[in-house]
């Protein structure tokens, strides 16, 4: 009999017993899918992006399918951290759910406050930096460079002043709309983050061809699901080539397969998003098939699996 | 809220008219707790394209199986029309808020619109249980054969009045104007789905009438559990953190009070 | 009875009888579709990167399968531009197709002698330069920036040594993985390009779990297909809201409605790529699809679509 | 070479064995000029997933139909067995070079691994027919129920040597092995279809008994006509221009000694 292979990882001070997490913005605030399944059997559960205020978001429509995957513009639409810490995490605790809160502001002090905030009402076990978020411009304004991953020096600085603001195991999320991925990554090391997550959501768009206008009420949004999974995998790839943090992998994970896919190219955790949506367990049965494949492969840790494409 | 992912049975699936069909499935869990105006969410697709599952309301409940009556309209429907008896297709739900049941109300009229149909035979039937009196129903639609389910209300005693937008049955109308005919009041609460435009006309004539009215809307969902925030429609909340509301969790049924029509979604809307 | 509408495009001094072009690439030298249909009938053939001498290209495998998509890294196998001048070219003259040869190579000086053979040769009608090739570089050495098109510098040297060499309607083709597309689709009109083709295929991999290695034998390929196409419109909204030149739109475009979706936000050709392999007459579904389009909302001509999309 | 795009409709369906199945579609256009050793690209999906068609052998070549012998290995073969007689798929063949057939070799010999015998029944008709004898045949496969092939084989008159690697049906041995057996020699063709390394340990015996080989290789393709550069194996030719032979167009049937068996692409095979 062979023994059950050791999934635990370690990012940051925080130990998680599994790598399997899914991603903010799909897994609402824990709540949602506990109907589905045991939310304590997941790795971490990464909240919605979290802002000092609560925010309305962008208007609709927000969400167009596209072939293997979907544009989203929600906007960061959330409840806010006290209505959070008040409202939302008791449910979390209470189902004995490891947290890990992403916050988004616009500015350094915006993180840095949230950072403080959550550290203090013990209302997560780490924090995920949102540098990301594609949908929180008028499309019709700003075009171009407009989120703090973009450039490698506010990168520097977000870490640096979120880094300085809490003791929290704290994880950098990245966009892919760049132009070599290894300078961001490498800015939130410097910075002092524990991890990088890649990736956030490509920029797309969409157009009704019969109404003759874009599909968002936001024109341009985010585009997750399968479709971007080998987007995803390479630039986890490239960055597990000069980090010595290690790689939250997101992008397009469907089940164990691809999970696998993204611990050989280097990830160290990985993480459901959108295929929640089509398969409310799928996070569950990442894990399972997970579990499987390391035994099958008689693997006893995911060390030995971590970074061990052969090139 | 009580929540299923279920392998449900096909048990019978027919072409209703051109185009439209009625699907039974086999969910007993479901449909012991499932109540008129939810819905399901289908997994349709074996593979990723279609990737989302499909919103489609409850059209009758029964003990161990409910009726969805849809309309195929592109990919995802496409699809749906060629599960056969036997088959099995995974079933998440039931979702959503569903109708409020208020025998309080004297006077109930359900107001149909194209397929909007479907989510209504299951709440008349509940409100002819609960108020001991069949409801009135409007069935509005482009032309004859898109009139679906009349027989249905009929079955329960509903008086059923037909409109079609090129006379080719009842009367050449929309259902807005029927609706003022049969001149609701204060203490009548009107049920519309169908087309936002039809939703919308229908409410102001109830509001003008002094009529309550619910509306049942539709909106692209990925989700159907209130976790994406993508389904949304504006409010008439002020607050930051209440003006969208989302039409799985906090709907599909709204009163029409609620609802900030101005707004540009409904604008956009098909 | 209204009257047909006019579908023809003007590339630079190139005037189109449509603007349904086949992708470089995905359509040989044209007459391995020959026999589906009449390709004199498309707005032009794009010819396969041509480069100065024959080239093998990579090592198989090249090819693997995505969700709505695929990853190729062929490494521009061509036959190199002197037996497309002797053996490829007589057939496209032959069959009285337009034909816009892409050219290839390392250097400026293989970019210019390409042209000038060209034009010597009256080997095509038009010159598209690929500025943007995902897999020439192994990338087991090569990372980051790679690509001429990655660097606006780059490209206004590369394009202004092309424009000199020749007098031939002048696209640049351009690569997606860039900060701001803007940069380089203004450099490229700066250099003197006609127009720019957007986008060449998006950096991406795929690892097979079972036997942990690459799945392409150059480990990153260029990923194309449906599944790119909401980053491709994406892009060519952007540079439409910059350029003076106009854009030739490829990404992912498989009927008549994705192409209209590419013409509104700002495209004036549209190019099919990857559906060829699925539909070996693709493109001329999207031909009579757009014409019945305009026809059904009474565009008169092309103009009246192009950028049309109301926000 | 004339090449279609057809819808054609199934006329018959079976599944012949645990996961794998006789596909009979009707094309008079492509059987009429349809060779042994010629695939042909099935559109498996009817939206986008799987995006590509799949390549598949003809089994056997009929007036006016043609039959695919074909194993469920992922997605798109699972999708092709659910299609259904008279529904229609669309076609796009015939496709490749085809096995040479040349009565002046004096034995000829066809090695089928596992699926790989899809690729030979029409072969052995063709050659029966041409060189008034029946070749022989060597069916090997993983286990017995994955013979298949048999009696068609018979049928033309061959004599066929049945091996499996588990012993359950004919010698426990691989291909290569009862090659061996069989003596080739000098004017000897053998004709072999199925896993790569199969392919190459049979190709080893009959080049050291002198005798001429014909492989029959796979690869992932993408446009089946030579015109994407996808499918390529390396062959032993020196020039830069020629090093790349392609499965689709310049094979799928190659002198094994064109092959360079020892390059990448053949480490990387299944
Ligand atoms: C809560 C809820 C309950 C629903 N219940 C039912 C039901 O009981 N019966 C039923 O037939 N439908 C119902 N719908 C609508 C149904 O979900 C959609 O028609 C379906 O998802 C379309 O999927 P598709 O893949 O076939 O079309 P898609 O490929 O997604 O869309 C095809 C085309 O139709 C348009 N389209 C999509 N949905 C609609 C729509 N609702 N109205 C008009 N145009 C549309 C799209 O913009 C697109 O142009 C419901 C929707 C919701 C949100
Ligand atoms: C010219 C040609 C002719 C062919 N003729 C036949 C035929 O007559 N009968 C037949 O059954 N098959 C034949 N094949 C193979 C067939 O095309 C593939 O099995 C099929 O494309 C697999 O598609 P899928 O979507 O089911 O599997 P995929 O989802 O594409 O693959 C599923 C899994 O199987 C693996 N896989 C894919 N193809 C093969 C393979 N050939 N061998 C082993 N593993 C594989 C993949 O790597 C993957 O892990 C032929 C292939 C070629 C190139
Ligand atoms: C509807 C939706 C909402 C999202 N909201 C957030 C968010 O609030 N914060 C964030 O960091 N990422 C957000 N994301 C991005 C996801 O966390 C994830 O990075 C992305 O979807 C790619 O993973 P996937 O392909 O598995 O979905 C959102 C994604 C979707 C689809
Ligand atoms: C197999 C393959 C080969 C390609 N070869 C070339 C090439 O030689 N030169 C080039 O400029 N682009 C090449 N491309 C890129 C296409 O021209 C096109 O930009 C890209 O595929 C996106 O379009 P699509 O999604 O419609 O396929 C190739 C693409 C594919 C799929
Ligand atoms: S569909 Fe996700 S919140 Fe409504
Ligand atoms: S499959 Fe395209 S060249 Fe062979």
């Amino acid at each position: 009999m062979p023994t059950r292979p050791d999934l635990g990882i370690q990012l940051g001070d925080l130990k998680l017993k599994n790598p399997v997490l899914v991603a903010s913005g799909t897994f609402g605030y824990g709540q949602e899918y506990a109907q589905y399944f045991d939310i304590s059997r997941l790795g971490a559960v990464v909240t919605k992006s979290l802002s000092r205020e609560p925010r309305a978001g962008n208007k609709p429509p927000r969400l167009v399918e596209t072939p293997a995957g979907l544009l989203n513009a929600i906007g960061l639409q959330n409840v806010g951290v006290e209505a959070y810490i008040a409202e939302k995490l008791p449910f979390l605790r209470e189902r004995k759910a490891t947290v890990i809160a992403n916050i988004y502001g616009k500015t350094v002090d915006d993180y840095t406050a949230l950072a403080e905030r959550i550290e203090a009402a013990n209302a997560a076990d780490a924090i995920e930096a949102n540098l990301s978020c594609p949908n929180v411009h008028d499309a019709r304004q700003a075009r171009g460079v407009t989120m703090v991953s973009q450039s490698p020096e506010a990168i520097l600085e977000y870490t640096r002043a979120i880094r300085q603001a809490t003791r929290l195991p704290l994880y950098a999320k990245l966009t892919p709309n760049v132009l070599d991925i290894r300078e961001p990554a490498l800015a939130a090391e410097e910075g002092g983050a524990d991890a990088v997550s890649l990736i956030n959501t490509l920029l797309g768009m969409a157009v009704d061809a019969e109404k003759r206008r874009p599909r968002l009420a936001n024109i341009v949004g985010g585009l997750s699901g399968p479709a971007i999974r080998p987007v995803a995998v390479k630039l986890v790839w490239d960055a597990s080539q000069v980090l010595r943090i290690p790689i939250i992998g997101i992008g397009g994970i469907c089940n164990a397969e691809d999970a696998v896919e993204f611990l050989l190219a280097g990830a160290t955790a990985v993480t459901v998003g959108s295929m929640t949506f089509r398969q409310p367990d799928a996070a569950m049965r990442v894990l399972d098939g997970l579990e499987d494949y390391m035994t099958r492969h008689q693997f006893q840790s995911l060390d030995q699996l971590i970074g061990a494409m052969k090139v | 809220m009580e929540r299923f992912l279920l392998d449900c049975p096909v048990t019978r699936h027919d072409e209703v008219a051109l185009g439209q069909y009625r699907l039974f499935l086999r969910m007993p869990e479901i449909a012991r707790i499932a109540r008129p105006g939810q819905f399901c969410m289908l997994e349709v697709a074996q593979g990723y394209y279609p990737f989302l599952r499909r919103p489609m309301c409850f059209e009758q409940i029964f003990d161990e199986e409910i009726s969805i009556l849809y309309k195929v309209e592109g990919e995802g429907t496409r699809l749906l029309a060629q599960f056969l008896p036997g088959q099995a297709m995974n079933v998440q739900g039931p979702l959503g808020n569903g109708f409020p049941i208020d025998a309080g109300y004297g006077r109930h009229i359900l107001a149909a619109g194209g397929i909007g149909v479907a989510a209504l035979p299951a709440l008349a039937k509940a409100l002819t249980e609960a108020c001991g009196k069949a409801p009135e129903v409007i069935l509005a639609a482009r032309s004859k054969h898109l009139l679906l389910c009349a027989d249905l209300f009929e079955s329960f005693g509903c008086a059923v009045h037909l409109a079609t937008d090129d006379g080719s049955a009842g009367e050449r109308a929309f259902a807005a104007s029927v609706l003022q005919r049969l001149e609701p009041g204060r203490g009548t609460r009107v049920y519309a789905c169908g087309p936002m435009i039809m939703m919308r006309t229908v409410s102001d004539v109830a509001r003008a009438a002094g009529a309550n009215c619910l509306v049942s809307l539709e909106a692209q969902m990925a989700c159907g559990d209130g976790a994406c925030l993508g389904c949304v429609v504006e409010s008439k909340y002020e607050q930051e953190g209440e003006k969208m509301v989302r039409v799985c969790l906090d709907g599909p049924v709204f009163d029409t009070e609620i609802i900030d029509w101005e707004a540009h979604n409904l604008a956009y809307a098909p």
